[in-house]
């Protein structure tokens, strides 16, 4: 006899316990709520990244093509996987000095980890990370960049 | 010559276009004397026949194509999704968009696979299932063929699904394939039991096994009101046994994504996956139409006893609309089921049919054929 | 136990055992074929009772290799570090412990995979990452032009 | 001494083998699991690793202690900011670093955050492996807001390069407290649902209660750690063993469960995300001011000797080895990765069931590829 009535309430026990799963799954297919995914292709144009996020490394210039890298290598030797090639030269300035100046920093972002190291480390405060997250490109050649612009010269006041 | 055969009947019709919905048997009838008295016998059934093969081809098509959206769509509300959004309006031309890619798509031919078998596999599936839906009734006077077995018809070629389901795990010449084929062919050959006695206790109600008798039987109330607990249990015992039949929903063993990658289908690739997928679909249909058929009254409307005025109500709704809506009910919770139940085990799947349904079935069959017997039901 | 116990403990079962009270953890240093003995006995004792393995750590020390086993009691709560040294660097070879704790197995297979030391008494001594061409990349002379890149 | 060649004896029996992965839904990841089978049952598992195999520990070796950090991330990327302290705290307890509140109590809530994330993976991933795929959805729902928290404060999702020795890549973002309040608000009220999803339901119940049963001996002998391990009543929390960061300092149990099946190492899960939310709101409301980072050298170079750190990650407990002769660089690494040590119980446990529970069994361990091969 007791184990016709194990027998039911086991039955019973299943039934509900299924009930309360379908109760949850039922609800959100008549009220949804709040549709997690996003449209994404469709929403670039009020898609906001959070203000720290990791998307490539840039080197900010001002609006007279200055940028505040001295060249000095740090972020090259931070670098745990020689992502950075900082590339300089040596100019004479104005007064008549011999000063080394960035010809050319290097940036491979199909080796960067976003680590941030080179971020971090850079004492003049030269590199930074943008937002942009769409990295996709055709040829591989295309994801080693130059993060200086052409004919860009070092800030004022920046050793 | 047959359009104008066809346009000659409408003309004859003696209602407004519209009224064919509440009854379609006057549509039938006039398309049939129209050829009749301009062809010979044969040639008349011949393209009858033919008419309702396109029919049903195109049925086959939108049927299977609207439940794939419609399968995508309610477990994406469900899962806080939007689901299919791109190709059409609300992404309605999905899957019109997927068959055009799996038409297009290589067959990969199998090296060591049984080549005949291999590719026969998809059809039978796909001609059981013509077969069984020739048989339902979708509205009063939609009916291609009414047999006086109808129902007994029904299961006895829906069950012969398995056999292309084994055929395609065994040619493929894969290891996931034949374990998920010989796991469908233990579940669909012991599912086959309880949707038998499911059906067994409403036939007893019923008093016929002819499709049209038993939606007729329900005018005065729907079999799962009319029967009380026994139809009921029925009727949750055939849903069920129906879910695994399909091998949907947490019955999935012969796919089981998980365990077997894809299950018997999984070497198949383009237009003959998409048969499959397909019958999976339309499988699911049939299942639901023949519930709504035997327990929710087919294509009666809903009536409650002597409230005329809410039965009229409930009139001018076609039956071909009842019909539709009952079988969409039924969908919806197969689906429900299938997105929120975690997958059985197949030795648990085999214990909650021979353990659980099967002697509750056998217990309920007896206790209808007793109502039945002392006219206490409705 | 306590450190200092523990060392006791370990003196009384191997006097020849070099024994140094470590800024986190008692350091055994114990020649290679009398470990599997003392491990043993550090396993089965009721005082010490090291039934958890933590794991098993390769080293090249330059001559030989150095094989070092973390060893934790559930009981007690105390920890001890063994320490060994193969005695050849052309042919290193240990004993096993795959018999005193099940979870040897696979520390075993990654030490012999990425250092190349064998373990006689394995169940199953093969290679477990890398395959059977590559040589041993853990140790100090290993060469590879192609995928180290030294700037 | 001298070296004992054994005899490879091969079974001559003929086996009905398949090959599980190395690409397989439930295998999440390249493990490739070559499993003999008789009928239904599993006879014989041989775990195949090695498909990423990246020479982490090598590669430490020419690196600087900073640079090891994001290499950590990339070992179990579920745990990764707690991967990242192992490191951090070595280095520090190496050096003698003195480390102010501040940065221990950071570093505990976002550790804690992380175990939340990574369980809620395991929840949404075990769900789809169960069959049930609405679980997957409903759990990267929830991770999502955890993720979006990391985004804002440390710039990274699940490779987060959070900590440094020292401190703190960042400061914690000005919305930091606050969204953790809100989310653990929102988890709490969502957290019914995963109990009425999976954990209550009888198909769930049925298919892993009483499989794979590991026994205690068993647990510790095989060395399985975290909620595996405390499942089957294996006291392993190294939070509560060898208290780092501000562990020390809250109040919180260590799930333990003695049955040691599928189903409560499930649980330990379900559970240790309600012990770390409640740690998270001890700690959320105590962070002092203060610096995120302690001035360090710009080389940092480890005394020589040998360092040994315990951390608890998601998954179990995770070690480094650090084996410094003083230079820049490390002379040798180890990382005792938990699901490396966890993969090998699998043949034990999961013999003689089905295949079905194999990939139950798989699930319940938690596996991250990436933390196995290294």
């Amino acid at each position: 006899m007791n184990s016709i009535i194990q027998y039911f309430k086991e039955i019973i026990q299943g039934v509900g316990s299924l009930l309360k799963g379908m109760r949850v799954t039922n609800r959100y297919f008549f009220s949804p709520g709040k549709i997690v995914t996003q449209k994404y292709p469709n929403n670039r144009k009020d898609l906001v990244m959070f203000e720290r996020f990791k998307g490539e490394v840039v080197m900010p210039h001002n609006e007279s093509n200055e940028h505040k890298c001295t060249g000095c290598g740090i972020c090259e030797i931070n670098c745990p996987n020689g992502t950075i090639e900082v590339i300089s030269k040596t100019i004479i300035t104005e007064d008549g000095k011999k000063k080394r100046v960035i010809d050319k920093h290097i940036y491979r972002l199909g080796m960067c980890t976003f680590c941030a190291l080179c971020v971090k480390t850079c004492p003049s405060n030269a590199l930074a990370f943008s937002q942009e997250f769409e990295h996709a490109v055709f040829n591989r050649a295309l994801l080693i960049k130059t993060l200086n612009k052409p004919g860009s010269q070092l800030m004022k006041g920046v050793e | 010559m047959l359009l104008n055969t066809i346009s000659n009947a409408l003309s004859t019709l003696s209602e407004p276009w519209w009224k064919i919905f509440y009854d379609f048997s006057s549509l039938t009838q006039a398309i049939d004397e129209g050829l009749r008295s301009s062809l010979s016998p044969f040639w008349a059934v011949t393209i009858e026949m033919l008419i309702i093969g396109v029919v049903f081809l195109l049925f086959y098509a939108l049927i299977g194509l609207f439940l794939v959206i419609a399968e995508r769509k309610v477990c994406a509300f469900i899962q806080n999704r939007l689901g299919p959004n791109r190709i059409g309006p609300y992404g309605l031309f999905q899957t019109i968009a997927d068959l055009v890619k799996l038409l297009f798509k290589e067959l990969i031919p199998i090296k060591n696979a049984d080549g005949f078998l291999f590719n026969l596999a998809p059809y039978i599936v796909i001609i059981v299932n013509f077969m069984v839906l020739a048989a339902l009734p979708y509205g009063k006077g939609l009916h291609a063929i009414d047999f006086n077995i109808g129902i007994f018809y029904v299961i006895a070629v829906s069950s012969m699904s398995v056999i292309g389901v084994l055929l395609a795990g065994w040619s493929s010449n894969s290891k996931y394939s034949l374990i998920g084929a010989m796991r469908s062919g233990a579940q669909i050959v012991s599912y086959e039991l309880s949707i038998g006695l499911a059906i067994i206790t409403v036939v007893v109600l019923a008093g016929s096994m002819q499709l049209s008798e038993i939606v007729e039987a329900q005018r005065t109330g729907w079999f799962i009101f009319k029967g009380h607990v026994p139809a009921f249990l029925a009727f949750i015992i055939y849903i069920i046994a129906g879910t695994a039949e399909t091998n949907r929903g947490p019955f999935d063993m012969a796919e089981a994504e998980s365990e077997l990658t894809a299950g018997y289908h999984t070497e198949y690739s383009g237009i003959k996956f998409a048969f499959f997928y397909l019958a999976e679909y339309i499988n699911m249909f049939i299942v639901a139409a023949v519930a709504a058929t035997l327990f929710l009254g087919g294509w009666m409307p809903f009536h409650v006893g002597n409230w005329e005025g809410f039965n009229r109500i409930m009139d001018f709704i076609p039956p071909f609309f009842w019909f539709f809506g009952k079988t969409f009910f039924v969908i919806y919770l197969i689906m429900l089921f299938k997105w929120t139940f975690p997958r059985l085990r197949i030795d648990q799947l085999l214990t909650l049919e021979w353990k659980y349904l099967l002697p509750i079935n056998l217990v309920n069959v007896l206790i209808m054929a007793f109502l039945v017997l002392m006219g206490w039901h409705f | 136990m306590d450190k200092t116990q523990l060392g006791e403990f370990v003196k009384s079962v191997n006097p020849d055992a070099a024994i140094v009270e470590g800024k986190q953890y008692p350091e055994v240093t114990v020649a290679d074929t009398e470990l599997h003995s003392l491990a043993k006995k550090l396993r089965e004792s009721e005082d010490t009772w090291f039934d958890f393995l933590v794991c098993i750590t390769g080293v090249d020390y330059g001559d030989v290799f150095g094989v070092i086993y973390h060893l934790r009691s559930s009981k007690h709560g105390h920890m001890i570090v063994l320490k060994t040294k193969t005695s050849e660097r052309a042919k290193p070879v240990l004993n096993s412990v795959c018999d005193i704790w099940n979870t040897a197995e696979f520390h075993e297979r990654e030490v012999y995979d990425l250092l190349g030391v064998k373990f006689n008494h394995h169940p199953d001594l093969r290679r477990l990452f890398l395959d059977s061409s590559w040589g041993f990349p853990l140790r100090k002379d290993y060469v590879d032009d192609i995928n180290i890149v030294s700037k | 001494m001298e070296e004992i060649i054994k005899e490879v004896v091969i079974d001559e029996q003929e086996e009905y083998t398949i090959n599980m992965g190395p690409q397989h839904p439930s295998t999440h990841g390249v493990l490739r699991l070559v499993v003999s089978l008789k009928g239904e049952i599993v006879k014989n598992i041989e775990p195949h690793i090695g498909y990423i195999h990246r020479g982490i520990e090598k590669m430490c070796e020419s690196i600087t202690y900073p640079q090891i950090i994001h290499l950590t991330d990339r070992m179990d990327y579920l745990s990764a900011a707690i991967n990242n302290e192992a490191v951090c705290l070595a280095v520090e307890k190496a050096l003698e670093v003195e480390i102010p509140d501040r940065i221990k109590i950071i570093r505990t809530i976002i550790s804690e955050l992380t175990r939340i994330q990574s369980h809620q993976l395991f929840w949404a991933s075990y769900g789809m492996d169960m069959g049930g795929q609405t679980c997957f959805f409903y759990g990267l729902r929830d991770r999502e807001k955890v993720l979006d928290i990391f985004e804002e404060t440390t710039g990274g999702r699940m490779i987060v390069s959070y900590n440094c020795p020292g401190g703190l890549m960042y400061d914690i973002h000005p919305n930091f407290q606050k969204r953790v309040k809100e989310f653990i608000k929102y988890f709490r009220g969502v957290l019914w649902e995963y109990d009425a999803i999976l954990s209550g339901n009888v198909i769930f119940r049925e298919r892993t209660i009483g499989i794979g049963r590991l026994k205690l001996e068993d647990a510790i002998s095989y060395g399985i750690t975290g909620p595996s391990g405390r499942a089957s009543g294996f006291s392993c929390d190294i939070r509560k063993q060898e208290p780092y960061s501000a562990y020390d300092r809250v109040k919180f149990n260590e799930v333990l469960y003695t049955e040691g099946d599928t189903y409560h190492r499930y649980l330990a899960r379900i559970e240790e995300m309600r012990e770390s939310m409640n740690i998270i709101d001890q700690l959320i409301d105590n962070i002092p001011e203060g610096p995120y980072f302690v001035k360090m050298k710009p080389v940092i170079k480890l005394p020589e000797g040998e360092y040994f750190q315990r951390v608890e990650t998601a998954r179990g407990e995770l070690d480094v080895f650090i084996k410094s002769d003083g230079n820049k660089n490390p002379y040798r690494v180890k990382f005792r990765s938990p699901n490396f040590v966890n993969l090998g119980v699998l043949n034990h446990i999961s013999k003689d069931f089905k295949i079905a529970d194999l990939i139950a069994i798989a699930g319940s361990l938690d596996f991250v590829i990436p933390d196995i091969d290294r």
